[in-house]
């Protein structure tokens, strides 16, 4: 295994300056290929002395209220960790791009989607997924389960995250607040109509 | 069983392939109504519609190993290079 | 001896009860087949042709073999072949972590001749095309005549002629294509796969890997939509086998990206007709001609059933399939059905209107008997399930003419009939197994793609012990079992209910023989049931089932259920309707509201039927309203394949659904017939009808986008 | 994606200094995770901006203006009072970008940056696609979502921020951070047009990362309309905002901007013209929705945005003067 932490006055940087003309030209426009810095003053500001970490790299993520150790590389999403490495399984890849919420987990608070979260960037952050959520008859899953609000499954878990967190924000939501807190969820088997009404189910047995 | 059957079909003379089949089928030909309709292996041939999707064992595809398309008209017939009868 | 009726009066049977395995889907915990990472699991990626339509010249795979990780690389499509499609397979690659994987796949070198393609149907059917396949881009199919169309035509009081289209659709399943296959030793395999049919998929992986089906185990304990796309182990399937042996029996995983999913996973083909139709004032067609295409990709099977549902004489169709460098199409829920609809129904409201006549008196104008070419006369059937229908809707009430809305936000209705069969396959079995401890056990190589048939096979059983359908272990998702029934064709249920009850009525007969001599007093079986988890003499009740079971003794019984006529029947009507709203400044259309009126025999799980309708109704909206597979004439390339402009509906999208389940005493005496496909049939077409209806002018392209809604009123010259 | 290094930063000082060429600044990743994963952007290094706390937060009021840290959520500017209240064009886009989740990562700063939508940029042929022998492949291919401003140039994508849109109406500046220190722009100065695939459609200087938003005091009317497919997650097909001051019932200065149109957020200058010193009607908002539309050329299959443009102004305009005429 690599060292974690690479230093950044390596020659690998000026190598990557000389090649960069060739990556502006191949790699379509993006942001960083905007060079228009001349080469020295790239230098100057690459002695700069910032951490960067490349290769694998040694993780531990807080995940359901445990400490999770594994290996990763920076580049590795937070679901992919969680699906390939920990074998946290109930957020599952279908989209792969922030469209979908089949990966929804709660990262500090917030439902977001871990596929396109970068597992080294959660470090020190609470991520919940559905695994840690109460299963009986006050917990959303229980609340789906009776409503039908599933069919293949697929899409469940990032549902139930979803409105988990919702429920956690807004523990009243009218009909549009619930649609509109599950926007970002797809269903192909269409189970919409389950869903909702497991959403407004949850809110009221919650509050019991 | 199956889908419901629709008016009888007039053979259209002169049509390549449509009617004429040289033998059983090839052995490695799948499709979806095969597993489905195990009433019988022609299940769905005899629509006016065809909206069946072969594929071939041997390649897993829509094209055989001699590359030309996987269809019931064509893979029961003996002059096709890869065909193996049931 | 078999059964050949149900029950009349059932404790579970035709109630709701929540699906067996919902709790541990909901919660997390159900391990989909790409959840499983088996011990030593390598990661297989596969690189697929970016270009439409090329030949291989040469594929270098020296470095991405030396990539770090790297344990194999397979090539599929070697020099001298030809790709046909972006998408198209060319080579694996398996490493240890999926990231190596998709480097090395990318340090693959592959030189291309890149041939001339034909992306979209206008391509493949110009002048001049690119051969999609050496014989021709177009082969038109056989012709279909019934009368004499012409003299028909000519005794009609109104004659339209029009042109419909709907755009190919991919199936989205949410779990990709794909398995991890694993080399147990030198002559077994087992394969978690995700697919619609265990059974076929450990056949072709064991017929593709020269071993006998039995030494393949298939594993399917849950899965993540197939809607047809899922049959068989696929190519990426057996290639993971392959890799699995050439790496020492290390398992090998592959699942499709998103983006492979939609070019290579499959598709409903698009359809396209040029439709002739008159009839009298009365409503009564007197004659159709219809000139029909449509897209599979490099293959055929893009036909569908037209007429569609109507009995009418004097008509005379053409189909063409219109080969295009696109994936294949393979099944997708209701194959041909909903494009037969959506033309038919369309037609048909284009002619009422003109004709001045209700729509719904058109409809009722022209069934017939025979239908379905079974026993039952479905005339009656459409005509009460319109009635429903219509009355659910608010038809009498608001419906107005075609034409005659005012303002800018308008409010239209619309109908559409469909049919299906789904009935039962006569071969299927499930072995019930009673044990000493009570504990009954349920056995057959089906899998539950999500309709719920575990728990129905659950609730039969329970229905029969007098028990919970949670004391039963309802076993399926193996490829080992007694023979199951493919998910497909809304063939599952009707299939496995009859042998699943058939197995547990005489496991209980069985079971009854076993225990009277045992018993105090020594009754006759016969005096013997059983009821809320007790054994039952002469109706009093004398133990728990579970002390009962122990009187069996140390072997357990088992008995293997086949099917028998009477249980499972073939055949469903139903109709829809569409109540939308539409802007007619920004062409957006909102539904209200959607009526189905559904009937498919005797129910036997309320709540998982009703989630089969209301999914069949969304996915027919997500047809009606949203959803295209874009191909670019210029690349070949399709240019959506993602979850956000391959537009599927989401929460905010969803009307009001309405359903209704359709079955008096008569219908529940045809006993099971599936509803996987049925319900999702007919609602784009009731959506275009309404969509038309509301604006005075007919949207012919689907699906219902502000662009068509807007580009049809422009063409009209309405805007 | 490409491996990188990554950077986590945890001040703007830091984050500067580590974005030296080939870098790439990740905020809420919501674009630039997937732009990596289709290998469309390929960053030699990624430095981390979310954990920067100096970069987080909403300041100020309606009377003397407020400012937005680039790295404030847009669950936290759909937070905000003060933009509720006197913000509402800018509410009520946010409101409508994509989906809770995304609202959740997104960031102010990584919405004004992110890349076009444009399916052809999205396989990987560019901002300006072209065949090897020289079609435009926007312009001859499937184009139903491009421009219908400027098409006579190579840019047909359209801009993909539609908080830009609101944000330009309200006169909104930009403060920048770079090597060479901060320096603030009109945020309508942030773009600019490329001609060739090697151009950016962005006016920022090599390194320089946005700071802040600051929105001027909140003086007349201001709204947004979007016309859009989906309710669920979608973007907008065409969207107007519109600011409008007023002397007594009519209105002395307009400022109307269009998302979906062109590949800059489009001023309408003709619209603007069109509605100044008139009372907001029906009709003197539809005449200016008509004023809009004069010069656009759309391309083969977009036609259908020009009456959608005038509807939207129309809209965006009735709105501001609490008329939903559409809605009757």
């Amino acid at each position: 295994m690599r060292d974690n932490v690479t230093d950044p006055n390596a020659a690998s940087r000026r190598d990557f300056l000389r090649g960069s003309s060739v990556a502006a030209a191949t790699a379509v426009l993006t942001q960083t290929a905007q060079v228009g810095m001349d080469e020295a003053a790239a230098e100057a500001l690459a002695t700069q002395q910032i951490s960067a970490q490349s290769g694998t790299i040694s993780v531990t993520l807080q995940v359901n209220g445990k400490a999770l150790k594994t290996e990763i590389e920076p580049r590795s999403t937070l679901l992919d960790v969680l699906r390939h490495r920990l074998d946290v399984t109930g957020p599952k890849r279908v989209c792969d791009r922030g469209s979908c919420g089949a990966c929804t987990v709660i990262l500090d608070g917030q439902a977001v989607y871990s596929c396109t979260t970068l597992a080294i960037s959660s470090q020190g952050k609470t991520i919940r997924t559905l695994e840690s959520f109460d299963t009986g008859e006050g917990g959303v899953p229980h609340a789906f389960h009776q409503n039908d609000g599933l069919m293949c499954g697929y899409c469940t878990p990032g549902f139930v995250t979803a409105c988990q967190a919702l429920l956690e924000k807004n523990p009243n939501p009218t009909l549009e607040e619930v649609k509109k807190g599950l926007d970002g969820n797809i269903c192909r088997c269409g189970t919409y109509v389950g869903v909702i009404q497991a959403a407004l189910d949850a809110a009221k047995a919650i509050k019991v | 069983m199956s889908e419901p059957s629709q008016e009888p079909v007039a053979p259209e003379s002169g049509e390549a392939g449509a009617e004429a089949t040289a033998g059983p089928v090839c052995r490695h030909l799948r499709s979806k109504g095969m597993y489905v309709y195990t009433d019988g292996m022609d299940y769905g041939f005899e629509h006016n519609y065809d909206s069946t999707l072969y594929w071939c064992l041997k390649t897993m595809k829509a094209f055989g190993p001699d590359d030309d398309m996987v269809e019931k008209e064509s893979c029961c017939r003996p002059d096709r290079p890869c065909y193996q009868p049931l | 001896m078999a059964a050949n009726s149900w029950p009349e009066s059932t404790r579970l049977l035709n109630k709701d009860y929540p699906r067996l395995d919902g709790l541990a889907k909901a919660s997390g915990r159900a391990k989909y087949p790409s959840d499983e990472r088996p011990e030593g699991t390598l990661f297989g990626v596969i690189l697929y042709s970016p270009h439409a339509h090329a030949r291989i010249k040469s594929i270098d795979t020296a470095a991405a073999e030396k990539m770090p990780g790297v344990k194999a690389v397979e090539v599929i499509a070697g020099p001298g072949k030809l790709v046909r499609y972006h998408g198209d397979d060319i080579a694996v690659v398996a490493a240890e972590t999926e990231e190596q994987a998709r480097d090395a796949v990318r340090a693959i070198q592959v030189e291309y001749e890149v041939l001339p393609h034909a992306a979209t149907e206008a391509q493949a059917m110009a002048e001049n095309a690119a051969k999609v396949i050496p014989s021709g881009n177009v082969r038109k199919g056989r012709a279909q005549v019934d009368g004499k169309p012409e003299e028909g035509l000519a005794k009609a009081d109104a004659v339209i002629e029009a042109t419909y289209s709907v755009p190919v659709v991919t199936h989205v399943c949410l779990e990709p294509h794909g398995l991890t296959a694993r080399w147990d030793d030198k002559d077994h395999i087992t394969a978690w796969a995700s697919t619609q049919a265990v059974t076929a998929t450990a056949s072709e992986l064991a017929e593709s890997n020269e071993l006998p089906i039995s030494n393949v185990t298939v594993l399917t304990e849950v899965m993540g939509g197939g809607f047809g796309s899922k049959f068989g182990a696929d190519l990426w399937g057996t290639t993971a086998a392959r890799i699995s042996k050439k790496v020492g029996g290390r398992p090998v995983k592959i699942f499709l990206d998103r983006i492979q999913e939609h070019l290579a996973g499959g598709n409903r083909p698009s359809a396209m007709a040029k439709v002739k139709i008159g009839a009298t004032k009365d409503g009564k067609i007197t004659g159709m001609i219809a000139e029909t295409f449509g897209t599979g990709g490099v293959a055929r099977g893009s036909g569908f059933p037209l007429p569609y549902v109507y009995k009418f004489t004097n008509f005379s169709r053409e189909h063409a399939d219109v080969f295009v460098n696109g994936g294949n199409s393979r099944a997708m829920r209701a194959p041909g059905h909903p494009q037969g609809c959506l033309i038919m129904e369309s037609a048909l409201d284009d002619l009422a209107a003109k004709l001045g006549v209700d729509p719904l008196v058109v409809r009722k104008a022209n069934l017939g008997k025979d239908l379905l070419g079974d026993q039952t006369d479905r005339t009656q059937m459409y005509l009460e399930q319109i009635d429903i229908g219509a009355e659910l809707i608010g038809w009498s009430k608001n419906f107005q003419p075609r034409g005659s809305q005012k303002g800018i936000v308008r409010r239209g209705l619309g109908v559409a009939l469909h049919q299906w069969g789904g009935g039962g396959a006569p071969d299927k079995q499930v072995s019930c197994t009673v044990f000493p401890d009570g504990t009954i056990e349920l056995k057959s190589a089906t899998q539950d793609i999500g309709t719920g048939i575990r728990t129905v096979m659950a609730m039969i059983a329970a229905e029969v012990f007098g028990l919970q359908p949670t004391d039963i272990k309802s076993n399926i998702g193996n490829s080992t079992f007694p023979p199951g029934q493919s998910s497909g064709g809304s063939t599952t249920t009707p299939s496995m209910s009859p042998p699943c009850y058939n197995a547990c009525l005489e496991a209980r007969d069985e079971f009854f023989k076993k225990i009277a001599p045992a018993l105090p007093g020594a009754p006759k079986p016969e005096d013997l049931s059983l009821a809320d988890g007790k054994l039952m003499v002469k109706g009093e009740a004398a133990m728990s089932f579970k002390d009962a079971a122990r009187k069996i003794g140390m072997n357990p019984i088992s008995v293997t259920g086949k099917f028998s006529q009477g249980l499972s029947s073939n055949g469903v009507a139903g109709v829809q309707f569409a109540d939308v709203t539409v802007d007619i400044e920004t062409g957006v259309v909102k539904l209200n509201k959607i009526v189905a009126v559904q009937d498919s025999g005797l129910i036997l799980d309320k709540l998982t039927w009703n989630s089969q309708v209301y999914g069949g109704v969304i996915g027919g909206l997500n047809y009606g309203l949203f959803e295209e597979r874009v191909m670019d004439p210029v690349s070949g390339r399709m240019l959506n394949p993602d979850m956000e402009l391959y537009q599927l509906a989401g929460a905010s999208d969803i009307p009001e659904i309405v359903i209704h389940a359709y079955e008096p005493a008569a219908i529940k005496k045809r006993g099971v017939i599936g509803i996987g496909e049925p319900p999702t049939i007919g609602t784009a077409a009731a959506i275009g009808n309404a969509v038309s209806n509301a604006i005075g002018v007919r949207v012919t392209n689907w699906p219902m986008t502000p662009i068509n809604v807007l580009n049809a009123l422009a063409q009209a010259g309405k805007v | 994606m490409k491996a990188f290094e990554y950077v986590g930063a945890t001040s703007v000082d830091q984050a500067v200094k580590a974005l030296t060429p080939g870098s790439a600044p990740l905020a809420g990743g919501t674009d630039l995770i997937n732009r990596m994963k289709d290998y469309v952007t390929s960053p030699e290094r990624v430095v981390y901006l979310n954990d920067v706390k100096e970069l987080a937060g909403i300041s100020g009021d309606a009377a003397s203006g407020v400012t937005i840290l680039a790295g404030t959520r847009l669950a936290e500017i759909l937070a905000s009072e003060v933009v509720k209240s006197a913000y509402p064009a800018l509410w009520q886009t946010t409101s409508e970008v994509a989906t809770p989740q995304i609202r959740n990562m997104a960031s102010l700063g990584g919405n004004l940056f992110q890349h076009p939508r444009c399916w052809y940029y999205r396989s990987g042929f560019g901002l300006v696609p072209k065949t090897t022998d020289g079609k435009h492949m926007l312009r001859e291919g499937d184009n139903r979502y491009a421009a219908i401003f400027m098409t006579d140039g190579d840019a047909l994508y359209v801009h993909p921020s539609s908080l830009a849109v609101p944000l330009i109406a309200l006169g909104a500046k930009a403060t920048l951070v770079g090597p060479e220190g901060e320096r603030t722009v009109e945020v309508e100065e942030l773009y600019k047009v490329p001609t060739s695939n090697s151009e950016s459609p962005f006016a920022t200087k090599p390194g320089e990362i946005l700071k802040s938003v600051t929105i001027p005091a909140s003086k007349g009317k201001n709204a947004s309309y979007e016309a859009r497919h989906k309710q669920a997650h979608d973007w907008p097909l065409v969207m107007a905002s519109v600011n409008l001051t007023f002397s007594g019932e009519t209105v002395s200065d307009a400022r109307v901007v269009v998302y979906g149109v062109a590949p800059v957020p489009w001023r309408s200058k003709a619209a603007e013209e069109a509605i100044k010193d008139k009372v907001i009607t029906v009709e003197s908002a539809r005449s200016a929705g008509e004023a809009a539309a004069a010069g656009a050329k759309p391309l083969s299959m977009n036609g259908f945005k020009v009456s959608m443009l005038k509807t939207v102004i129309t809209r965006a305009l009735c709105t501001s003067a609490g008329n939903k005429y559409w809605e009757a």
